[in-house]
């Protein structure tokens, strides 16, 4: 098996943060390597390193035997290096239809021509969207997309054309099981193909699936470079840890106080009837496929889209917000998914983007009071377990997972009725996001919390209490307590099997 | 003589004015933005009304190439008289030279086409610098240091500079100790500025020569706010009713200014084009005679505003240049 | 219901343009016929120009503040270049569209390189050039027989194959009918259309406009396109200038101060076409003409040039507000 | 290394700044002291005010086309309510707010409501006004005296009360030494950064202005703050135009566009101050002062207008590649 890139002693800082020391390891042809890492390790900025958006401080890298050091991204496609990178909002260009997002590296490089051929360029971009599944008429501009579909978007894009070296930097975080499988069978291909892998994931199942070996990094090192087969796991997170990880079991509460309650709810056009009640202290997941009707479900309650028909109760109180900012007002929280549009204020610094929704709870007469702010703030970050240098550091310096981790902290700095927490775990390390469960359940007091997720696993680590959503409407639920998985799965599915989708 | 007799008049008027309704003369502008163009405007439309004929305003809003294609635009409308008001001698000549081969009759006013079958109406500038200079030579002797305001490039301008210059040669004794000037709008805001700095950097300067009473305006607010409205006496041409209060001040530096009345201008620049289709001879160029106009005589005869001046002193009122005797005058 | 709504984002703007047309048709004589026609397309000719000079820097997220000044640049140059060098018309052309794509790559690299805001920039070279432009002739308008400030005498002229750029008009069924100007404006305009709509340069432009970090990830010369929209930008807004050099026959200072907003204005217009919502040349065309034809209906009617303002302004937040609010309403 | 460039990309600009200062205090005599320093804030009150307006809407991620023609308008206003409609001061001064504001609430209305792109509307917005302020009085500037339309003669007069906010000075240390238009500059000023820094709505604001989803996800009343902007800049301006016309005390025809790009350069250029690059009161303070320096030390160094031009340009892409490149070169 031969070498494709080789990487020695990579060093990198930003500012006096020394962020990669000495990184060395392998890339093989027709290979997956997975290279874990806890959120701030060091993983995207290698990945940036290595597609030529950030040059490295020293170290060298060889590409099939010549020392490659790209100067700009366009630089590393054309030399064969194709990226994924994490954040879905750098993958796609949503003013523009999904056929041109699909082949914008072709159109890039040329290999267009001058003229686009409308009819050439439409039949090159199904091609791509058939092989991941892409449903959506190729017209429609990718601002249309649902956060799910603009990931494969940029996945199907850098399949567009034999790479030598395909880098995908967390590509699953916003996808559910469905997706990941196709993508999964995508990756075989590639490697049989010979082409070199390199694939960056937080998710144990993905890792399962398809690591050949696995390079752990832990604070910019190589903590462990691991080939036996079959792959120790549990090595690979205590390496990457610097410990074992503490297994929490969780002691599923029985609270009888409804907080929420839905009678009759319509999601969506043509979806049917609900009826749904949470309880004060209680932690529900609510999980589904994407497009299912989760993230439907958190605007209605959130007052961004009004019920289609039924009603909401709060508190025995009926409740019908008509804006993020009335829902607040009545205690209900959203932390948003795809925290890149929805949750990051890039201008902002850590501080300032914590305190965001809670700004007149550190202001007297409107005069920003902030040194109390900045206290406040680093409470936070420090309980959630954000990695940081500075309070005052601009967001954008965060890793993806800490962004992530700044976002949900946003909302944990006041008490409230409802929480609700869409898709919270994208980007979070295994740690991180057992921390971040614990922390809802043990802070949860009188608070009623829904976590959307699309991962089961996710939903078993932290909820009380288990709901189902397909179609837009519920399909099931169970407690918590050996959760029987196929038979959740199988709701989860049921969509599928009635053969029309939502969304 | 008023509108009600003009209309007896019109019985004897000659040919084409016998019967006036029919006769269509257009107004092709370079410049319309200020009181000059706003009143030249009402002297053509009242003078237009006195003659009884059809009148078509087409403004360019100083866009030359624009004001040319208005010329072919009156051409195709089919009207029988064009004036041209101000504009670029290189623009125009060919329009113009269209309009007369399509048997148009035509008449400039401020800009040379330089074709002897168009009458040049003319305010003239040098006049109008030569007036105010010459005024501030009785005032002031034969050397003083002056501030000088000037934005080269504007035809107007460009001519009342001539003035200056000769005057500078002839009296070697005037030493223009600054030149500034700027057309940023609003005009006189931004002179004042200018003019504020020059005085800080050159209190002795005792003249200011503002030929463009925008200008002068904004000199005056400077010398005001510089509080040397004793020290300085600001000379400039053109009036408005406005430029007429801010002269009337108390102890008001802006002594004296050079003038003609832009109605009355318009007036002539109708009569003229109407001798022209009448088939009489203007002469190659119409000369409005400007009036010098002085602080003392705007305080002497109580003069507040246009109508006064017109009213108190006659010359102002109404040029007697292009009036034969069948040529209605307006009401005043 | 939203078949409705579609149909009005997509041609609510063109009918506006068409009910226009119709009105002024009726309401305004001299308005119907080719002749008419031909005066607006000419008088937006150059507008137009620039505008689609501008789309192509929208198109990439940016905007140029300086086509006004860069046009009006190399309308003194081209004078320059002929009537003080005495060169020839080749000459003078090839000077400016060098001129015209210096300044926008200057304004590129200043905005790729030196980071500086698009906006920024072109402001800072809008200023720089209007100084520029000045400093040979210290502000005089340029013309045969000019004095230079060293006091020799400008002795060349406009060559006659330079003024037949503005001057000479083809024949189409009618003789002397489509002007170089008109002619220019189409084929610049068709060419910016295609290459932005059906090239894969302008599909990349487009998307460094909506998300230049995505784009550069996929390998798109991010910084390459955006300099090249300005010095498209740059050397349109040239071709502008000349042409208006060779209307005026004359390197005239006052010309074009409203030339940038009023081609902003046809540029900005064009999101509304066939409910586009995003810079695009046919839309920009639009705006241009439908400018065109609301400023050339209000003169035939004999509208006052403050009223034409005052309409221009209407129409606009009228046209966009509908347009719009309706492709918001549907987009929700 | 890196401290280094941090210091400069901080305090290059104010360098640059006091380096003018000393060159002109040396260069230029009568430029040290404290009436040309007053001279330079009064020179730039207007535009300084205006500029803090446009600030507050690039803080929300808009930008105001309006605001020069606001100021224009409000000088027109203010104007005809004392000299035509013979009121009081203070009626002038509450319908020119109000005038403003409901102006703002339009803009913002167009904006949020209709959804038209902040640049469209408010360049509409530009136009509509230039047209409506001139047609009470058909185009001509308002003066005690002048005839309306109507034929009757205007009696009011501008109210001294309302004068004094040109013209009256207070004393400071020096007597009659700071007139009131910087003193409401400075007050603006002064309350424009705290609001933006020290309040909560200002830091909401700047939320919008960087990502406007978020923020409402979050719970701001994005289109509340956003339609507020609009309103405090079109106030803002219309204190400008009052300020202008006590200053000129009568109401001037101008379009205003000099103002609009002058204070969106002192906006832009405030970007480079203390390296904020992004809109901040305290950095267009800096940038507007920054101008007025430049210009009143050119003029006393008896530059032409065209040379000021050129250097305010000249200096100002030099200021900020500097300051963008280096803030640039040290983020990545
Ligand atoms: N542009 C930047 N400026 C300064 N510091 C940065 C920048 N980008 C990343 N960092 C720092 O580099 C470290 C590694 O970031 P990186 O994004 O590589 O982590 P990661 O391994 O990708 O984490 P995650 O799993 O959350 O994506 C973090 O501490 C982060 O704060
Ligand atoms: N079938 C549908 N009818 C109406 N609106 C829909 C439909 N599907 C999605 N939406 C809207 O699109 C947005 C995303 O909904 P979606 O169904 O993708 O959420 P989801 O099921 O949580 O997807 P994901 O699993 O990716 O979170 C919601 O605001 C929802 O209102
Ligand atoms: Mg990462
Ligand atoms: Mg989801």
């Amino acid at each position: 098996m031969s070498t494709t890139l080789q990487l020695k002693g990579i060093r990198k800082a930003f500012g006096s943060n020394q962020v990669l020391h000495d990184i060395g390891f392998e890339l093989q042809a027709g290979n997956v390597t997975v290279l874990m890492g806890a959120n701030g390790a060091g993983k995207s900025t290698l990945v940036r390193i290595l597609s030529g958006v950030h040059k490295r401080d020293t170290g060298d890298i060889i590409l099939l035997g010549r020392t490659f050091n790209p100067k700009t991204p366009m630089d590393a496609v054309a030399q064969g290096v194709v990226t994924v990178h994490q954040g879905i909002n750098d993958g796609v260009v949503p003013d523009l239809d999904i056929a041109s997002n699909l082949l914008l590296e072709y159109l890039a490089t040329g290999g267009s021509g001058f003229w686009i051929r409308q009819g050439a360029l439409k039949k090159k971009a199904q091609a791509l969207a058939d092989l991941v599944g892409i449903s959506s008429s190729l017209d429609t501009p990718v601002h249309a997309l649902s956060l799910a579909d603009r990931q494969l978007v940029a996945i199907a894009r850098a399949m567009a054309y034999e790479p030598r070296v395909m880098i995908l930097d967390e590509p699953t975080s916003s996808l559910s099981a469905a997706e990941a499988d196709t993508l999964f069978s995508l990756i075989d291909k590639l490697r049989e193909h010979g082409v070199a892998i390199l694939y960056i994931s937080h998710r144990m199942s993905d890792i399962r699936r398809l690591a050949d070996r696995i390079v752990v990094m832990r604070d910019g090192q190589i903590s462990a470079n691991l080939v036996e087969q079959p792959l120790p796991l549990n090595e690979a997170v205590n390496a990457m840890l610097g410990r074992s990880m503490d297994n929490t079991t969780l002691t599923i509460s029985q609270t009888t106080t409804p907080s929420l309650r839905l009678s009759n709810a319509v999601l969506a056009q043509g979806a049917h009837p609900f009826d749904m009640t949470v309880h004060e202290g209680e932690v529900v997941a609510i999980v589904g496929l994407v497009g299912s009707g989760k993230s439907a479900l958190a605007n209605v309650l959130f007052g961004i889209n009004p019920l289609i028909s039924g009603t909401l109760q709060l508190a025995d109180k009926p409740y019908c917000p008509t804006s993020p900012a009335k829902a607040i007002a009545a205690g209900v929280f959203l932390c948003p998914r795809d925290r890149g549009s929805n949750a990051v204020v890039p201008d902002f610094n850590l501080t300032h983007n914590i305190t965001l929704p809670f700004l007149h709870k550190y202001s007297r007469f409107s005069w920003l009071r902030t040194r109390h702010e900045e206290k406040r703030s680093q409470q936070l970050l420090d309980e959630i377990g954000v990695v940081y240098q500075n309070s005052n550091d601009n967001i954008g310096t965060l890793s993806g997972g800490n962004q992530q981790k700044v976002s949900v902290a946003r909302w944990l700095s006041e008490s409230c009725r409802l929480l609700i927490l869409d898709e919270p775990f994208q980007g979070v390390d295994i740690q991180a996001r057992r921390d971040i469960g614990t922390h809802l359940r043990n802070a949860a007091g009188t608070r009623a919390t829904l976590v959307l997720v699309s991962e089961i696993d996710e939903a078993t680590e932290i909820a009380d209490r288990i709901i189902v959503i397909a179609e837009h409407t519920l399909a099931g639920e169970q407690i918590n307590q050996e959760p029987d998985l196929d038979l959740l799965l199988s709701m989860m599915a049921s969509a599928n099997n009635l053969g029309t989708t939502a969304a | 003589a008023g509108l009600s007799i003009s209309g007896s008049w019109a019985a004897d008027m000659p040919a084409p004015f016998d019967n006036a309704a029919d006769v269509k003369i257009a107004l092709v502008r370079y410049l319309s933005t200020g009181d000059f163009f706003q009143a030249y405007l009402s002297g053509v439309e009242t003078q237009a009304q006195a003659l009884g004929v059809d009148l078509r305003i087409l403004d360019s809003r100083q866009d030359a190439a624009l004001q040319a294609d208005m010329v072919d635009q009156a051409i195709a409308l089919g009207v029988d008289g064009i004036i041209v008001q101000h504009g670029l001698t290189e623009s125009m000549q060919d329009a113009v030279q269209r309009a007369l081969d399509a048997g148009i009759k035509v008449v400039a006013f401020d800009v040379n086409v330089e074709n002897e079958a168009v009458p040049q109406v003319e305010q003239s500038d040098r006049d109008l610098a030569r007036l105010a200079l010459e005024q501030a030579i009785k005032d002031n002797g034969e050397s003083f240091t002056a501030g000088y305001v000037y934005v080269p490039g504007i035809a107007p301008l460009d001519r009342r500079d001539e003035t200056w210059k000769e005057f500078k040669e002839r009296y070697p004794g005037i030493k223009e100790k600054a030149q500034f000037g700027t057309l940023d709008n609003p005009i006189a805001n931004a002179n004042a500025n200018q003019a504020r700095s020059v005085l800080q950097a050159n209190p002795d300067i005792t003249v200011m020569f503002a030929p463009y009473d925008e200008f002068a305006k904004g000199v005056k607010i400077a010398v005001d706010e510089a509080g040397m409205s004793q020290d300085i006496k600001i000379y400039s041409a053109d009036v408005s009713t406005a430029d007429i209060a801010a002269m009337r001040e108390p102890d008001s530096a802006w002594v004296a200014t050079a003038a003609t009345n832009p109605a009355v201008v318009g007036e002539v620049s109708v009569r003229t084009l109407a001798m022209l289709l009448a088939g009489e001879d203007p002469g190659a160029s119409v000369i409005v005679p400007p009036t010098l106009i002085t602080r003392d005589m705007l305080m002497d005869s109580d003069i507040k505003s246009m109508q006064d001046l017109a009213a108190k002193l006659p010359a102002f009122a109404h040029a007697d240049v292009a009036t034969p005797d069948w040529m209605p005058l307006p009401a005043r | 219901m939203n078949k409705v709504i579609n149909l009005a984002i997509r041609y609510g703007f063109l009918t506006l343009l068409v009910g226009l047309v119709v009105f002024f048709s009726i309401a305004a004589d001299g308005f119907a016929g080719p002749h008419s026609a031909v005066f607006i397309f000419q008088s937006v000719a150059i507008t137009g120009i620039l505008a689609l000079g501008v789309t192509c820097t929208l198109v990439v997220g940016g905007f140029d503040l300086s086509i006004g000044s860069v046009a009006t640049s190399s309308l003194m140059l081209s004078a320059y270049v002929m009537v003080v060098w005495e060169q020839s018309a080749l000459v003078a052309i090839v000077l400016c569209l060098l001129m015209g794509a210096l300044v926008g790559l200057v304004n590129g690299w200043l905005i790729v390189r030196m980071r500086v805001p698009d906006l920024l920039a072109t402001l800072g070279m809008m200023f720089l050039l209007i100084g520029l432009q000045r400093i040979p002739t210290q502000g005089r308008s340029i013309a045969t027989g000019m004095t230079l400030p060293d006091g020799t005498v400008a002795q060349g002229t406009f060559s006659p194959a330079f003024l037949a750029l503005g001057r000479h008009r083809f024949d189409l069924f009618i003789e002397r009918l489509l002007p170089v100007s008109v002619v220019v404006l189409l084929v610049i305009a068709v060419l910016v259309f295609l290459f932005l709509n059906y090239t894969r340069h302008g599909r990349l432009m487009y998307a460094i406009g909506s998300n230049e970090r995505a784009s550069s990830l996929a390998g798109v010369a991010v910084n390459k396109y955006k300099v090249t929209a300005y010095v498209i930008s740059g050397v349109l807004a040239s071709v502008g200038g000349m042409l208006m050099s060779a209307r005026l026959g004359r390197g005239d200072i006052a010309s074009g101060n409203n030339l940038l907003l009023d081609s902003v204005a046809a540029a900005l217009i064009g999101y509304a076409v066939l409910g586009a919502a995003r810079p695009n040349a046919f839309g920009t065309a639009m705006g241009a003409l439908f400018v065109g034809i609301l400023l050339q209906g209000l003169t035939m009617m004999n509208a006052p040039y403050y009223t034409q303002d005052f309409v221009k302004g209407a129409v606009l937040v009228l046209a966009l507000m509908f347009t719009f609010s309706l492709s918001a309403r549907q987009r929700r």
